[in-house]
């Protein structure tokens, strides 16, 4: 297997040279071989020795290209490539969906307070396309791009779960 | 003397008040929204009601609903915790006439504590510090010229009415004092419907240092020591710790001394907190009495040995304080973490939903206070607060030391949390030196720093995240040629 | 200086040992057996290693493999814990051999605690009080005669070879003795193949108290104050508390000079723990130091705010003690109760098996050391101590009423425990009263007091069974009727 | 449903009255009519506020005719019975098997360190039949009834699981 790990430069390759039995594997990890004990597996997650030191992974989501995981409390994301065509980094924090993307996402859950503009109209990276309550606080989401407003996801009034489209912006 | 206690609060203040509660055979009474039938204060306590809708509103913040679960229940005291209607004068007025044992001062002082002007003008009076500035009002920018040239430059013009920034100017000199005068009345004016001016010194790099109290029916008033809660972010408190850096004894027992006096002068009853803030010249001035049980209560108890919660009880019963201010001995140093549901680099929105697996942390030394359980919910109605990390230690670093590994030990799956951040904060030598500000993370670049030691974190776990990667790719496969049936279930499990 | 630790141990105790460690920033090193790579002390340490199968003596009693880990690991000290290697002068002797820090005391001082009879003699020669009787052992009946004359009846004959009741007699008199004493040797002559007899006094309705010490390799010596442990069963220490309510500072002082001489005379270094007898004439008689961390040690921590395991690294490291005797105040009450897994019932039987559930107490003063976590295994390998839970109090009614309500909370689904029995006995008036002997759970009727708190209990929880009987049933039978593969499911669900 | 509870006098009788919805019954107890919101449950166990009141109640095992729960942490068993024609009264603490039963089954799990009797021995109540070990510590099985050893159902060197029967009085 290959793959980038967000935020880290450079690609790794793993895979299982031997299954030892008893649920101990030789494991080689960027050429180098390591010992690798499963003490406990299941589909949410897996706890391992790894040369002696203990691992507790949660596997959030994963699908054919993308893996995220919970790696001894550290969230990390995996990118699998059969063949590495492209360079997958960003930085830590936020970031927010890509320039070119078309949907603007909530990265809360929360009840819509207010919306600043109607489809059609035209907003500039940054500025503020609603507010959204959770928690007893108002939290702005910002416009990812410049574009015209498409068309409006949400209602004044009406809640958004994370990763919702609040807007298409093109 | 009180027999049946209702919590009139939620989370983890809620368990708080209710362990002492059956630590001393006191009866509990929990209320809840229909946001928190399955939390754990509505297990723990003696008897539990349902109050009404998850909205605060209609629930935890509906006084005659409370009043009449009381009523109902039998209970004949109510603990309002803090937050919701802990400080709110009219609902202790209430408990009052149905003649309910409110744990907590009497209303009249704390509508005193809640009015600023009025408390600053008592204040003043009491010879209590204030943050130097107009002594009321002022009638116009002549009147607010003159008394900046008193207290000195840089001045803040407020209006009485102000909040969110709006009707607020920092200004350095009698020019900009004269530009900004008129603007700011009239966003005031815009904004709030009136206008009221007041001039006050603009204090930089200030800590925020709070002084525990406590004052029976009888008049005894004592107070246990400081806390220091300089660590915010949009004012709101994220680490406290006790004794602060710069309080050594003689400042302790001086500004200890004022603390006293500040609640006599309010007449205040039970347990409350004066709030102050320092500048980096030594002084110190009152800005506020909290009159109520503060969120970081605990790390006054590490440090005294003292509960309270049963203080609380104890003085709502009428009896006197059962110690003297010479009794009092601090012992070691505490510090604690707000583990709050937050994403600090979202600027600490709020993130909420369900948590599929927690791990508390323990060991010696180390309490946690916290509403959670593997299979409960944050929930989006009420605040960030999921639970409070503390630590004890006989010397500060041994507290650190203990709340680093504690901060590690603390997994929370399902939301972001400020436990990163806490860890970076914990580790600058800047905390270890004591240089506090409520400036802190802006003023040491806090955020660039925890994203360099997450980006170092990802990097010293790469292997482990591959090993999982390529055993989960390979079980997944192992599954799908072994048993169609399996690989289905395996599947589904994933969805 | 100490940079890595192997943990000789498994349990909490490792866990207990790896907290500090990881605290101070040393890296650890834990061993399991093939039973206990799920177990808690694996995931926590830097590095872990398997040394062999479940029978401790093929793998934590193993010294040779446990020195080949130390090696490979690049360890440069070991914690033994309690228990397994820790009192095995062989293995302290073998790690002194290969310049690995042993975090105890010399292996010759360790050979001398555990010798009793040449230990005895010692103390003796310190002038250290120890239980009156024969100075060795004696030739025959009349020399037997003639000391328990002088140190006055009842007395016990022992057989130095003695074990498990045998070649041991109670006698009450001359007549007694005469009779007894041939039948005494005989029994130990079949049972052991050899004879060696002593004669001791006999002391009725005894009290275990026990004083930490500390030595550091300059020989600086001091107590941190006693633990009463006297609520046993079969000689095994069920509950224990600081201070002793029959140890007043007078008292503690005294017997504090004797606990360092006692140190002194082995040349003890690290910490320890020297045990006495208290009869109910207030003498107090040394029994024997054991040469370890103990069980109990938290208590001390609470009331003295050390934390013992970094004080037992920082000897190993050759550190001086960093306070003095008079440095050291006591501070509140603290309680231990041993959770054991076993049936109170069954004359104290092992209980082992699967924890699908278990819910750890927290909250102000209390403080659980423990393996436990939901999914975790008692094993039948090992002992029966599954956790401590420790409370502290500013007074003792605080200390006892924090651990009442923490014990109320600790569930633990899977197994038998004492809990209950502890419930019981922390209720009854002579507990309150600190009328404490090793006899207490016979002398009391304990055991029948539980029996009947345990019909109240039920009588209690009644008609929340009955309402959870009648649900389950129509939940039931909803499901048979609505689907027949939810039924099945339902059904497997059960079985 | 009717019942009677180990080692409480009396019978009892429950039954739902009324289904309010929203996970909230109307349950009779003995005549008395209480409210009932059920917070949680499933198969393994559930959690309910009965009067105001909570409760965590765990299904260890339930038969047709026998229910064993932990009740707030304490352990009850109940003897369910359409018709109660029987008393079942039992004193807390081991007890063992009647009187009249044929096996003598182990109450812990261990292994056999030494077996006392042959089969076709006679013994008497409480005499030592074999010597189990478990943690450590030694634990004796004795006999539940006079009579002569049927057969020995374990092997010294063995194991028992708890439950298992060690030997037939007959």
């Amino acid at each position: 297997m290959d793959c980038k790990i967000e935020d880290i430069e450079g690609t790794f390759n793993g895979e299982i040279v031997e299954n030892l039995g008893n649920n101990e594997y030789v494991i080689k990890l960027n050429d180098r071989e390591q010992n690798l004990k499963i003490l406990n597996m299941d589909a949410r997650g897996i706890e391992f020795v790894l040369d002696q030191k203990y691992h507790k992974v949660k596997y959030l989501e994963s699908g054919t290209s993308k893996m995220n995981l919970v790696v001894d409390g550290v969230p990390m994301t995996l990118n699998l490539h059969a063949n590495l065509d492209e360079i997958v980094y960003k930085n830590v924090g936020g970031g927010g969906p890509a320039g070119t993307e078309l949907a603007l996402k909530s990265q809360i859950p929360g009840k819509v307070i207010s919306i600043a503009f109607q489809e059609g109209a035209s907003v500039k990276k940054g500025e503020a396309v609603c507010v959204l309550e959770s928690m007893k606080m108002q939290v702005t989401v910002k416009a990812h791009k410049d574009g015209n407003i498409k068309s409006i996801k949400i209602k004044e009034g009406g809640t958004v779960a994370k990763n919702d489209v609040i807007a298409e912006i093109e | 003397m009180i027999e049946k206690v209702l919590i009139a609060n939620r989370g983890e203040i809620a368990i708080r008040v209710i362990r002492t509660c059956k630590a001393l055979g006191i009866k509990t009474v929990a209320v809840y929204s229909d946001e928190d039938y399955n939390s754990l204060h509505v297990k723990q306590a003696t008897e539990s009601y349902n109050i009404g809708e998850g909205t605060p509103a209609k629930s935890y913040l509906n006084q005659e609903k409370i009043l009449e679960t009381i009523l109902a229940s039998g209970a004949d005291a109510v603990h309002p915790g803090y937050g919701f209607l802990s400080e709110n004068p009219d609902f202790a007025r209430l408990c009052e006439k149905n003649k309910i044992n409110f744990i907590g001062t009497t209303s009249n002082s704390m509508e005193l504590c809640g009015d600023k002007m009025q408390c600053k003008a008592v204040m003043l009076k009491a010879k209590v510090p204030t943050v130097p500035g107009s002594p009321d009002i002022v009638k116009d920018a002549d009147e607010a010229l003159q008394i900046a040239n008193e207290i000195k430059y840089p001045v803040l013009l407020k209006s009485v009415y102000g909040g969110g920034g709006r009707g607020i100017r920092l200004v350095h000199n009698d020019k900009e004092l004269n530009e900004n005068y008129d603007s700011a009345v009239g966003e005031s004016m815009a904004a709030f419907g009136k206008s009221a001016m007041l001039v006050e010194k603009f204090l930089e790099k200030i800590r925020h240092i709070e002084y525990q109290l406590a004052r029976d029916k009888k008049g005894n008033t004592v107070h246990i020591f400081e806390r220091e809660c300089s660590i915010q972010r949009r004012n709101q408190k994220l680490i406290e710790q006790t004794p602060s850096p710069v309080v050594d004894q003689e400042t302790r027992d001086r500004i200890g001394e004022i603390v006293v006096r500040a609640a006599k002068a309010v007449d205040y009853t039970n347990l409350g907190t004066a709030e102050f803030l320092r500048t980096d010249e030594r002084e110190f001035f009152f800005i506020e009495i909290n009159a109520r049980l503060q969120v970081e209560h605990p790390i006054t108890e590490l440090v005294s040995g003292l509960d309270l919660v049963k203080l609380q009880i104890d003085i709502a019963n009428g009896e006197p304080i059962p110690f003297k201010q010479k009794d009092l001995k601090m012992n070691g140093y505490a510090i604690e973490c707000r583990i709050n549901a937050e994403d600090t680099f979202l600027d600490f929105a709020p993130s909420t939903g369900p948590i599929p697996d927690v791990t508390i942390p323990s060991g010696p030394g180390v309490r946690c206070d916290t509403y959670l359980y593997p299979g409960c919910t944050v929930s989006s109605f009420y605040d960030s607060l999921m639970g409070k990390l503390c630590t004890w230690g006989q010397t500060f670093e041994e507290c650190r030391l203990r709340m680093l590994t504690a901060l590690n030990d603390f997994y929370i799956q399902g939301v972001e949390t400020s436990i990163p951040l806490y860890k970076t904060i914990l580790k600058t030598d800047e905390y270890k030196n004591g240089e506090l500000s409520t400036d802190f993370l802006k003023r040491y670049g806090i955020l660039d720093r925890l994203t360099a030691d997450i980006k170092e974190d990802k990097n010293a776990n790469k292997e482990a995240a591959l090993a999982a990667a390529v055993i989960h790719s390979e079980y997944f496969k192992s599954r799908v040629t072994s048993s169609v049936e399996d690989s289905t279930r395996w599947k589904s499990q994933l969805d």
